[in-house]
């Protein structure tokens, strides 16, 4: 059951809005009007979100608002519109991302105070937001497409919002190309989507219309899958496109809060989420999206550990637990996917706001080494960064743990106990990691150069308030998923059910609800993250000198991890330097500017030549050329008159 | 050769010849009526025009205060009788006896041709316009009715522009072909003013067309025999004030008079195109002159003083106004002649005032006459035609 | 009765005129009389075919023809007159100044 | 039309045009070309369209020509002598003789024209025009008079003679500047006038022109 609901559009409208007056008004109105307009139409289009998700509840179960605004392609009988579809899905999405978003733009309002382009940051912020909204509204995979490359673009744009900073310019580059690359990947998956239903004369691309002809999908349901899937890698940065998440904490706090950890890094799991019933249908591209989670999950918290920079870690955090989203709707559980990646959204962003909040008290200060003991001076984001971190470590009842739980939970009923051990094992690392990041920012000694010392100050106003009501969302935020049984159980599962039904795939999927019981899971779980926190306490807190010495005894290691594995050194060794060498040396010098500017050359020297020789035609007398004219209407009036003969 | 095209013209036209053939006599006499209109009409202007030089001179002296026109007199007889001298004789004969016998001087490297062409380029197109106006509604002989007007045409006015138009022609080429630099110049300011106010007269005009939504002015002249409030003639200056002094005052300028007399101002070229004229193509120069002002002094009759009609006198005699309106039932000609006698007396009326007019007023500088033109005629002639648009748009063409 | 034909003949003879003047003369303002002349035999053309079946399309054509003829007439002497006052000539042989 | 009015007009017609394109002065030329472009109003008229007829007279012959006349005294054209590139002109008379025989034959042989059924003679009253014009036409029509506003707009910054720096400087020099800007009506009043004199002292002007 469908409703047209014309409100859809205004969610849109607000942030376009906000785009057109930051861009052409922005900095003529002054800061005080961007700081109001900018974050005021978020809350605009959240508050329109709201209204449509009510609208919604009080709807069947798997209804869906809709509208159509205008025709966009029209060849032939393949038909594509610019129409949006605001369905269980959609709504969890657009909640988060305008909540989350609104609540960052106002965060902003503070951690951009004392910057001049501010204009431009809000400009591009409102118009992540409206692409992001795009992505998560559209009701075809080419209008989604639009919103995908149009998320890329102001990541981009805001990773290299300092652009004068070459090094920042250049992480801008690197998360572009490896998008572009993922992006490559995901317009080959909506071509081999086209071409599959074309060749049985299926001219659609909405995402119902795609889902009614599952049978004419299933042939080439796993290259189209494995296909969206390295756009999934590439959006989401999991293996192997994950390495420009890291270098994109250059970018300004709040993007890194609201971008790279809150929503567009987890466009590709809601992607995956939206294409369930294509997923379904090839179990190789589900264990390939499973194994990749998972791997990528332990894989990023590894580093995660050894990282000295506090918002690398957190990337290298946002990594490994988008390997969870990755794992969980890898092993067919998109409702737990959805739901980790909405409470992720809360305490992710929360920690990155935190983050945020300690670097602008310490002028820019990123490295933990010269942090320490800051909690007397940011009380505020000393609890509320907590909060975050026993979030994300899963423990109860903040909201990680719901969430994280089931995922594992589903693995375990899935028959993949290795890709399970793996996810227990990053839980503890979790822990570790992120306890590590608390104890080393807020506790022990300060080892904040003495310049700074002076100038700490708690967050402002605009920005605590953000921070207290992301904690908020972080503790009560899972409580929608409770394990069955508790109170209203999963209700956040049985409201995306009819969207994205779970279905535990697998090989073992057979063994549901035997061995293993999901308390149980939980119960280890929990501790596993207690124990990480316990090994971070005595690491980083009880005995400091103890992470020093290991890291001499285990240098090997402790080098590689530090060196996040030289994924990026392989990659310029393998692929980087190679396509470099080849560009300069074949492509640029050979096939350019031999054979092309050959070409070219070539082609205009002998159109000189010729128009050397053509244009002693041109004498530059009028009556030459009416003379030749003449000749013309001579040869015309002949054929006619050949016609009045005869 | 008979051409093989040549089969369907007889059948086009079959369906609007009369059926009966008209006799051949019938077909003279309207031919000799045709021909008594047209040198009536023109002999009649050409003496008005004669005229008018003599009332020039004798009322330029009249204002001036002098005596004027006066040598010539056969033979004393008025004086005996104790007649004032007015000059009639020598103005009337003896000037263009003179102005005939002259010797027809000819510039040197002049172009002969052309010289001699001009005068006559310049009066031609001014009487051929007479041909299309109506000095009264019709006239019925036995059972013929005959139209008072040389030649009915539908677009009488868009002929009446074109032959203006033409006359321009005469005093350029009068100008150019004398050789003479004075002349040139006064050519070019001719034909600059005539071209210049020209567009204001095709105004006018406009207006007048499309108040009245004809072009025949034979038409106009019977449309204005209506009257408001059961008494007052449907006049055209009632309708039309403002194209009435735009007429009037483009009409003035393009005869070249003083104040618009530009192109032949003699402090400043001579005597402008005609500088090297003399004897009788002077005398058709002149003669053009007030070929115009008689012109003018019809189109203005015309268009706003009802042509030939005559205060409720209808085709049957006067309807006078009021509640018991008295009838005065009048035979055919006498009507026609009233008419006649009207159109004429109008014309005079506005040719002396036009006169008056000469004597009264002092030359426009060549810019200011410019200006006046483009900058004030033009621009008052373009918003009385929007206006007249409007109203008729609004108010439907009643009149 | 004069047949179209005759018409028509007439105003072919006065188009091939104005193409002699545009191809023989020298100076640009007698060259573009010409023009007229042969827009001129064009308009004949239009009228009495036009006459020929029946239908004002021709007249209104003609009606065009002649507006645009007045605007090309303005402009073109308007370029003649700077085209004079940069070269100092009007004839078309001088006026070489697009040649290779 | 009567054969002989036709076949008058058109010796006149041909006569005028040839007068064009071989009178050597070119006043002569324009009032060859007049003649004929009154001659073609008159046939227009014949034909019975009275009013284009009309309005060929009143634009072409009353407003055209004189403008053409107006710029033959600017530019003091003198008569033009004989020369150039014959071979073009001899081969484009030959030309042109082509055309007028190849265009002669197509209309007098020409199926289609003989074999069109006869139709009445369209009305060529001004009202059938009119609305014609105002019905069918309405879009060509406005957009004629946007076609005459720039023409206008053209014309005049053609035709504008810019001061050049030399004047400026000269003008600047002598003090002229604020008389001469003060009343920019007087110094365009001077300039049709000025520029005739100053070419005919030039020396030669005077046989120049009627040479």
């Amino acid at each position: 059951m469908t409703r047209e609901f014309p409100g859809l559009a205004l969610i849109l409208l607000f942030p376009l809005i906000g785009v057109v007056f930051n861009v052409f008004l922005g900095r003529r109105s002054g800061r005080a009007a961007v700081n109001f307009v900018a974050p005021a139409l978020i809350f605009l289009a959240f508050g329109v979100s709201l209204w449509a998700f009510a609208l919604l509840l009080t709807m069947p179960r798997g209804a869906a608002l809709t509208l159509t605004l205008w025709p966009w392609i029209e060849a032939g009988s393949f038909h594509v519109d610019i129409a949006l579809r605001f369905d269980a899905l959609t709504a969890v999405m657009a909640l988060v991302v305008t909540g989350v978003g609104a609540f960052i733009h106002l965060y902003s309002d503070g951690y951009m105070a004392d910057d001049e382009d501010y204009a431009r940051f809000f400009a591009y912020m409102n118009l992540f937001a409206l692409s992001m909204l795009t992505l998560v509204l559209a009701d075809n995979l080419l209008l989604m497409f639009v919103g995908w490359e149009g998320v890329g673009l102001c990541s981009y744009l805001l990773i290299a919002f300092w652009y004068d900073n070459s090094e920042f310019a250049y992480n801008g580059r690197k998360a572009f190309i490896a998008n572009r690359i993922g992006d490559a990947g995901f317009i080959l998956g909506i071509l081999t989507l086209v071409w599959v239903l074309a060749s049985h004369g299926v001219w659609t691309l909405t995402f119902t219309g795609i889902a009614a002809h599952q049978d004419i999908l299933r042939p080439a349901a796993t290259l189209a899958a494995l296909l969206l899937f390295l756009g999934a890698t590439g959006k989401s940065a999991q293996i192997p496109l994950y390495v420009w998440l890291p270098d994109a904490m250059v970018g300004p706090t709040p993007v890194s809060a609201l971008i790279h950890a809150a929503t567009m890094v987890t466009a590709g799991v809601y992607m995956i989420t939206r294409l369930n019933f294509l997923y379904v249908l090839s179990p190789p591209a589900m264990t390939v999206v499973a194994v990749v989670g998972a791997v990528t999950s332990f894989f990023a918290a590894t580093i995660a550990i050894v990282q000295p920079d506090i918002k690398r870690v957190l990337a290298y955090s946002t990594i490994s637990q988008i390997g969870y989203m990755m794992l969980g709707v890898g092993v067919g559980a998109f409702a737990a996917g959805i739901f980790h990646l909405m409470t992720h959204a809360f305490f992710k962003s929360l920690l990155f706001l935190c983050a945020g909040s300690v670097i602008h008290a310490l002028d820019g200060e990123q490295d933990m080494n010269r942090m320490g003991g800051l909690r007397h001076q940011l009380p505020i984001t000393w609890l509320t960064m907590l909060i975050a971190g026993l979030a994300i470590s899963g423990i109860p009842p903040f909201a990680g743990f719901f969430s994280k739980d089931l995922i594992l939970a589903n693995t375990y009923s899935s028959g993949q106990v290795w890709l399970w051990v793996l996810g227990m094992v990053t839980v503890g690392l979790t822990g570790l990691y992120m306890f590590r990041l608390l104890f080393m920012t807020f506790h022990g000694v300060s080892r904040v150069e003495l310049v700074r010392v002076h100038r700490l100050h708690e967050a402002p106003p605009v920005m605590a308030v953000a921070l207290v009501v992301l904690a908020v969302f972080s503790i009560i935020g899972g409580w929608v998923g409770l394990p069955e049984g508790i109170l209203w159980g999963n209700a956040f599962e049985h409201f995306l059910t009819p969207i994205a039904p779970t279905m535990i795939t697998g090989p073992g999927a057979a063994v549901v609800g035997t061995g293993l019981a999901a308390p149980a899971s939980s119960a280890i779980a929990f501790l596993l993250a207690l124990g990480g926190i316990a090994i971070a306490w005595v690491f980083y807190l009880h005995n400091p000198g103890l992470a020093n010495r290991w890291a001499e005894s285990q240098r090997g290691l402790y080098r590689l991890l530090l060196g996040k594995y030289y994924i990026d050194e392989l990659y310029n060794t393998f692929i980087g330097r190679p396509l470099f060498w080849l560009s300069q040396f074949v492509l640029f010098r050979g096939v350019d500017t031999g054979l092309i500017d050959g070409i070219v050359d070539g082609t205009g020297l002998g159109i000189e030549g010729s128009g050397e020789g053509l244009r002693r035609l041109e004498t530059g007398n009028v009556q030459h050329y009416a003379f030749v004219y003449l000749l013309g209407v001579l040869a015309i009036a002949a054929y006619y008159v050949y016609l009045a003969m005869h | 050769m008979r051409p093989r095209t040549g089969g369907w013209e007889h059948k086009a036209n079959r369906g609007t010849q009369p059926l009966t053939p008209v006799p051949r006599s019938a077909m003279l006499i309207e031919l000799v009526i045709g021909a008594l209109k047209a040198i009536v009409i023109v002999l009649l202007a050409l003496s008005l025009a004669g005229v008018l030089l003599w009332f020039e001179r004798k009322g330029a002296a009249l204002i001036q205060d002098r005596i004027g026109a006066n040598r010539a007199a056969v033979l004393g007889v008025g004086r005996r009788l104790g007649l004032p001298n007015l000059g009639l004789v020598n103005t009337l004969m003896a000037d263009p006896l003179k102005l005939f016998t002259k010797e027809d001087f000819v510039p040197e490297g002049a172009d002969h041709f052309l010289h001699g062409l001009a005068p006559f380029l310049a009066l031609f197109p001014i009487l051929i316009t007479f041909a299309v106006v109506p000095m009264g509604d019709t006239l019925r002989i036995g059972s013929r009715t005959i139209n008072l007007q040389a030649s009915h045409l539908d677009v009488a006015a868009l002929y009446v522009l074109a032959a203006i138009g033409i006359g321009v022609y005469g005093l350029a080429l009068g100008g150019w072909a004398s050789n003479n630099r004075w002349s040139l110049l006064g050519g070019i300011r001719a034909s600059a003013q005539m071209i210049s106010y020209e567009l204001a007269l095709g105004l006018a005009f406009l207006s007048v067309v499309v108040t009245y939504g004809t072009l025949d002015l034979q038409e106009i002249c019977r449309i204005q025999g209506a009257v408001w409030f059961g008494w007052l003639p449907r006049w055209g200056i009632l309708v039309q004030p403002v194209s009435f002094l735009l007429l009037l005052t483009a009409g003035m300028a393009e005869s070249k008079r003083v104040p618009f007399d530009v192109p032949e101002a003699e402090s400043e070229l001579v005597a402008g195109y005609f500088t090297e004229y003399s004897g009788g193509k002077q005398a058709v120069f002149m003669m053009t002159d007030f070929a115009e002002v008689v012109l003018t002094a019809v189109l203005v009759t015309l268009f706003f003083f009802g042509g030939w009609q005559v205060p409720w006198l209808y085709h049957d005699g006067f309807h006078f106004p009021g509640p018991h309106g008295a009838f005065l039932r009048l035979p055919n000609y006498a009507v026609a002649i009233l008419q006649i006698v009207s159109f004429w007396a109008k014309t005079v009326f506005f040719c002396t005032f036009q006169i008056l007019v000469r004597w009264t007023l002092p030359r426009f500088r060549y810019d200011q006459l410019m200006q006046f033109g483009w900058k004030g005629l033009v621009p008052v002639g373009l918003l009385n035609l929007i206006v007249t648009a409007l109203v008729v748009v609004l108010v439907g063409a009643k009149y | 009765m004069t047949p179209i034909s005759y018409f028509l003949v007439l105003s072919g003879i006065l188009f091939a005129t104005g193409v002699v003047g545009v191809l023989v003369r020298r100076n640009i303002i007698v060259m573009f009389m010409s023009i007229e002349l042969m827009l001129n035999a064009v308009n004949l053309a239009f009228i009495a075919l036009g006459r020929r079946i029946g239908s004002i399309d021709g007249q209104v054509i003609v009606f065009f023809v002649i507006t645009v003829a007045a605007a090309e007439a303005a402009v073109g002497l308007g370029i003649i007159i700077s085209l004079f006052r940069n070269r100092a000539t009007v004839n078309a042989d001088e006026l070489n100044l697009l040649r290779w | 039309m009567p054969l002989w009015l036709f076949s008058f007009l058109a010796v006149l017609a041909v006569i005028s045009a040839l007068g064009v394109i071989l009178q050597r002065n070119p006043v002569h030329c324009l009032l060859g070309l007049a003649v004929n472009l009154l001659d073609i109003g008159v046939i227009f008229i014949g034909l019975g369209a009275v009013t284009v007829g009309f309005l060929q007279i009143i634009v072409y012959v009353g407003a055209i020509m004189v403008l053409f006349l107006f710029v033959i005294w600017l530019l003091n054209l003198q008569a033009e002598g004989f020369g150039g590139y014959l071979g073009v002109k001899f081969f484009g008379a030959v030309g042109a003789a082509t055309l007028a025989a190849e265009l002669a034959v197509m209309f007098w042989r020409a199926a289609p024209i003989s074999r069109l059924l006869a139709a009445p003679a369209p009305p060529g009253s001004i009202t059938s025009l009119g609305r014609s014009l105002f019905s069918d036409y309405l879009i060509a029509f406005e957009v004629t008079s946007v076609l005459l506003l720039t023409a206008i707009v053209g014309a005049i910054g053609l035709a504008r003679r810019l001061p050049s720096s030399a004047d400026l400087a000269e003008r600047s020099a002598t003090g002229q500047t604020s008389l001469r800007s003060a009343s920019s009506t007087v110094e365009r009043r001077e300039q049709i006038p000025e520029s005739i004199p100053a070419r005919v002292d030039s020396g030669q002007g005077r046989d120049r022109r009627i040479a």
